[in-house]
């Protein structure tokens, strides 16, 4: 499902040049759980975009689902993104003064599917997140529970095969995180592939995670 | 020199065309040096970010370089009021020496952006992006054409003079010896029709038996014979005068600027039939499209043509 | 390709979400586009009536010049222009203007021998109720609207005293004035007999001021302008086209002057909202990069941009074609006006006829639109092709 | 849709009409009629001067006919030279010093 080959990733400044990842080789089946940790600037949150093909390797490959993302043009990687990719971001990065319903909806609208289609697939997932009842609410008047669901479902209307976290759990308390999870778990069961980049320790031993994958300053440790 | 509101409007979009196209140009040659699909580095992620710019700059340009073609014949012939002696855009035009090259200048310029642009949308269809550099490479090119046409325009109107006299349309179209296109009056009228409809007839077996190559000749004489028969037949039967022979007179409002739907769709159909051709055969594309395209607006320009003569005939009952 | 109406709907939030900058942007692009639609609508109307006016002319004017100066033409030099083949009629004309101290304005004051039955009809059809005959029975005129407001305002009721060149009063009464229709022409016109009008600029009456010619057939005007030059070398012959083409001039000139200043102003304009778009603010870079982690492309940034940049343009070209052509036809341009009327302390009613044609439009919008997209493409693709993995870290 | 977007057709429909009907209203009653043409083609063949009285003071502008080069100062007692129409105002092109004119 999702290969990493030898990808080194450095950002060149005027002044210096950072290796971000170096030789990272990862192999993800369809269907696993994989945990990304490690301590913030680890590197985590570029692997997750080099599978979301937001960015590009220096050198290696990345391959999801067959296709190599690294050397697909820029309309192709954004259509694929769109296709098989959800992304729930640290702090949700909803827009806040759209409604529920326009937020979940953003990621149809290159589509331009019609009306009817558009309408039934937001209500399933707002119905799948328990959100309905909001949906015309405004984004910045939410609470961080609701906030929190609105992300998942935008993640979730696209249908994706995988579905990308940026440290959700960073901002929330102990119960929200625990929701999180289980709705994750869900997810798993449903047959989604889920990759976690982390450092909450709440996620290191659950049971339904296939791989833990550690790194520290762009390498991988275990 | 006059500055009417046209000339400025055209100047300035000149000059903004200018600017642009500079840009597109540098980021062209960029392109066509380091584009290099399979490398990784910085410099091709930001090469696949300005191939976009170019793309985003000929379609600008293109799009407002079709209104303002007509635009200019419209100031030309605007400007035929001020002019001693020009009746109509012909006349200004020719006011100066380089004024046909200016004319040629700007339709060439057309069929290269439009070339450019169908070789663009091909090129973006594809994942790989295959024809960057051959794009850039053409619009390297094709941007002296581009640079030439407007340094053309504006010496164009700066050179206008309002006080000198010049010929109109009933002298520069005319068998007479000393006009320019003069040669053109030694072939015999029923010929050069006859061979108008020849080139039409082989664009229509080059379309049955399917063959580019065919096809594509067959439009380039149908381009040319078109434009000389209108010159020394169809057009007058437009004018219902048998000594008036000039291709621009057709866009005055007193024709019902007949000249505006003749033009369009003779460039239409000879654009798609020799660039649409030609784009297919590179990329192996949809050659059958392009053509039936191209027929389509050809066909179009023969029957708009043949109707004036037919209909002059059954209501005069004569030939001109 | 269908039209993507989500993608229109999400610029039109865009455009909301930024307020001030939208409003900004928009208010100024539709003053721009209003004061320019404005002035080509005035001078197109100006130029359209006067072409309407020169069609009527006669084909030739004849001015006699001594060294340089415009000199009174005598009157024997009529029969030896008649007789020019060619020449359908002569008419030698007495015209000038009074200066009328008091208001300081000059009026135009043109003399005419109405004796003819055939005259007088088409005369009064131009005079609102007055009856033409007693024109020359007393010692009438007919003046322009302007002139009877400024004379009323002098308590001249009635009549009107000149003072003529011999500084007696030669006292006129006033028999009627020109219709509305014709205001534009006739505003600072006093029409008077020509034996008055001897008598008020002191002219001897063997002479005229200049000498009109009818051709009756336009082809043979070179050569008969040629025999005019040969026969009187003194005499300046001004021809009907000569005057059209001085006033398609002007106005070209005059709109050309205002275009002129008007790139200038728009191009700095243009440079502003260059800059404003090109300066993205952290909450705007945050929401392309969703936008594209989220699935979009940078075709679909580029394309929610133009549509942006579509509804602020296409909302201000309308907006502002139905304020100018309110602005000029309903209120009479007020402020712009001056640019086209000058110091004129007779003020003529601005009451232009209204005038459309397509190329303007063409041209309005040749002028506008392509400026402004050109100056939010470079920016918008800036906008689009922003890194997106920002958000992810 | 929307309710906003219907607000924006709704302002897009609005306008459009309005210029429409603005349009058509200065069409049919400000256009210049027949009536008028006629009149002013009267107007002109009694009088022969074809100039608007928008600017009234200099004779080289109510009658361009009257316009040489040197006739400038000799106007109005008070005139001075004012900008914008005396600049914007070019001479007739038969007055042009330019060499090898050649009269029509």
């Amino acid at each position: 499902m999702i290969v990493l080959k030898n990808v080194c990733k450095c950002y060149e400044t005027e002044a210096q040049r950072i290796d971000a990842l170096r030789d990272i080789s990862l192999h993800v089946k369809a269907g696993e759980c994989v945990i990304l940790k490690g301590a913030s600037g680890s590197g985590k949150s570029t692997i997750l975009s080099l599978i979301a093909g937001l960015s590009k390797p220096t050198t290696g490959d990345v391959v999801v689902d067959g296709k190599r993302i690294s050397k697909l043009m820029e309309p192709f990687s954004a259509h694929f993104r769109r296709e098989n990719i959800g992304v729930i971001f640290q702090r949700y990065h909803l827009i806040a003064t759209l409604s529920v319903r326009d937020n979940i909806a953003l990621p149809l609208i290159p589509e331009n599917l019609s009306a009817q289609v558009m309408e039934k697939r937001v209500e399933e997932v707002m119905e799948l997140c328990a959100i309905s009842h909001k949906s015309s609410a405004l984004c910045r008047h939410l609470s961080g529970g609701e906030q929190q669901r609105v992300a998942i479902a935008r993640a979730l209307v696209n249908e994706p095969k995988i579905i990308i976290a940026d440290e959700p759990t960073a901002n929330l308390d102990a119960v929200l995180s625990e929701q999180f999870i289980e709705t994750m778990y869900d997810l798993k069961k449903s047959g989604v592939t889920l990759l976690i980049a982390t450092h909450d320790s709440q996620f290191f031993n659950l049971l339904f995670v296939d791989q833990q994958i550690e790194l520290k300053n762009g390498v991988m440790l275990s | 020199m006059t500055l009417t509101p046209e000339i400025i409007a055209i100047l300035m979009l000149d000059g903004l065309f200018l600017f642009f196209s500079s840009i597109a140009f540098v980021l062209s040659l960029k392109l066509y040096w380091s584009w290099d699909s399979e490398a990784t580095t910085l410099l091709q992620y930001r090469l696949e970010k300005e191939s976009y710019l170019v793309g985003l700059i000929i379609k600008y340009i293109f799009m407002l370089k079709v209104p303002l073609f007509l635009f200019f014949i419209y100031t030309c012939d605007t400007l035929s009021g001020i002019i001693t002696g020009a009746m109509c855009a012909a006349g200004v035009v020719n006011s100066v020496d380089f004024g046909l090259f200016l004319l040629l200048f700007k339709l060439l310029n057309l069929y290269l952006f439009g070339f450019w642009l169908l070789l663009h949308v091909r090129d973006v269809e594809s994942e790989l992006q295959p024809y960057v550099r051959q794009k850039s490479l053409f619009f390297g090119i094709a941007f002296f054409f581009f640079v030439a046409e407007i340094v053309l325009e504006i010496l164009f109107f700066t050179s206008l003079n309002i006080s000198k006299i010049v010929s109109c349309c009933g002298t520069l179209f005319s068998a007479s010896t000393q006009s320019s296109l003069s040669f053109l009056f030694l072939m015999e009228n029923w010929m050069i029709v006859s061979l108008f409809y020849a080139s039409f007839i082989l664009m229509l077996v080059g379309f049955m038996v399917k063959n580019g190559a065919v096809y594509l000749f067959s439009n380039l004489l149908f381009l040319f014979f078109a434009i000389v028969s209108l010159i020394l037949f169809f057009s007058t039967y437009v004018y219902e005068l048998p000594t008036h022979h000039c291709p621009f007179c057709l866009l005055q409002s007193d024709y019902y600027g007949v000249g505006y739907f003749l033009y369009a769709a003779l460039f239409l159909g000879t654009f798609y039939g020799i660039c649409g051709v030609v784009i297919a055969t590179l990329t192996k594309g949809f050659i059958l499209r392009a053509m039936r395209f191209s027929l389509f607006f050809n066909s179009l320009y023969v029957v708009m043509v043949s109707a004036y003569v037919v209909v002059y005939f059954l209501k005069n009952g004569v030939w001109l | 390709m269908k039209f993507n109406l989500y993608l229109l709907e999400f610029a039109l939030f865009s455009l909301i979400r930024k307020g001030a900058k939208t409003l900004f942007v928009f208010l100024i692009l539709t003053f721009l586009i209003f004061l320019l639609a404005s002035v080509l609508f005035i001078s197109d109307a100006i130029k359209h009536e006067l072409n309407v006016s020169v069609a009527h002319l006669p084909e030739l004017t004849l001015q006699r010049l001594q060294a340089g100066k415009q000199v009174n033409v005598p009157l024997k030099r009529v029969e030896p222009l008649l007789e020019i083949e060619g020449v359908a009629s002569v008419i030698p004309r007495v015209w000038g203007y009074y200066y009328f101290k008091v208001a300081g304005v000059n009026f135009s004051v043109v003399g005419i021998d109405a004796f003819e039955q055939s005259y007088k009809e088409s005369l009064q059809k131009v005079v609102d109720a007055y009856d033409v005959k007693a024109l020359e029975k007393e010692s009438g005129m007919i003046v322009g609207a302007g002139v009877k407001k400024i004379l009323e305002e002098n308590y001249y009721q009635d009549f009107f005293n000149f003072v003529t060149a011999d500084g007696k009063w030669k006292r006129m009464h006033i028999m009627g004035s020109f219709n509305a229709d014709i205001s534009l022409q006739a505003n600072d016109m006093i029409l008077l007999p020509k034996k008055s009008a001897y008598e008020i600029f002191g002219m001897p009456e063997n002479e005229a001021t200049d000498v009109v010619v009818k051709v009756s057939n336009p082809e043979e005007i070179p050569t008969i302008v040629s025999k005019i030059n040969q026969l009187y070398p003194d005499m300046r012959v001004v021809t009907k086209e000569d005057i059209r083409v001085s006033y398609q001039n002007i106005f070209d000139y005059k709109s050309g002057f205002f275009l002129s200043l008007f790139v200038v102003s728009a191009f700095t304009f243009f440079m502003i909202i260059y800059d404003k778009l090109s300066g993205l603010s952290s909450e705007e870079k945050r929401e392309i990069g969703i936008l594209k982690a989220l699935g979009w492309s940078m075709d679909d940034i580029l394309k929610e941009r133009f549509y942006e940049s579509f509804i602020l343009c296409f909302g201000a070209f309308l907006l502002a074609l139905a304020l100018s052509m309110a602005y000029v036809f309903f209120w009479e341009a007020p402020l712009l006006r001056s640019l086209f009327v000058g110091y004129s302390t007779l003020k003529p009613s601005f009451e232009l006829p209204f005038y459309f044609n397509m190329p303007m439009i063409v041209l309005l919008f040749l002028l506008s639109v392509p400026v402004y997209i050109g100056s939010v493409m470079i920016p918008s693709w800036r906008a689009a092709m922003l890194d997106a993995d920002e958000v992810l870290r | 849709m929307a309710r906003s977007t219907f607000f924006l057709i709704g302002f897009f429909i609005c306008l459009s009409f309005f210029v429409v009907v603005e349009f058509w209203y200065l069409y049919s009653t400000r256009s210049m009629t027949q009536e008028a043409v006629n009149k002013k083609a009267l107007f002109i063949a009694h009088v022969g001067l074809p100039d608007l009285s928008l600017v009234g003071e200099t004779r080289y502008v109510r009658h361009r006919s009257l316009s040489d080069v040197f006739s400038i100062f000799g106007d109005s007692p008070e005139l001075l030279e004012y900008f914008p129409s005396t600049f914007v105002y070019h001479y007739a092109p038969y007055v042009s010093t330019s060499a090898g004119r050649v009269e029509p």
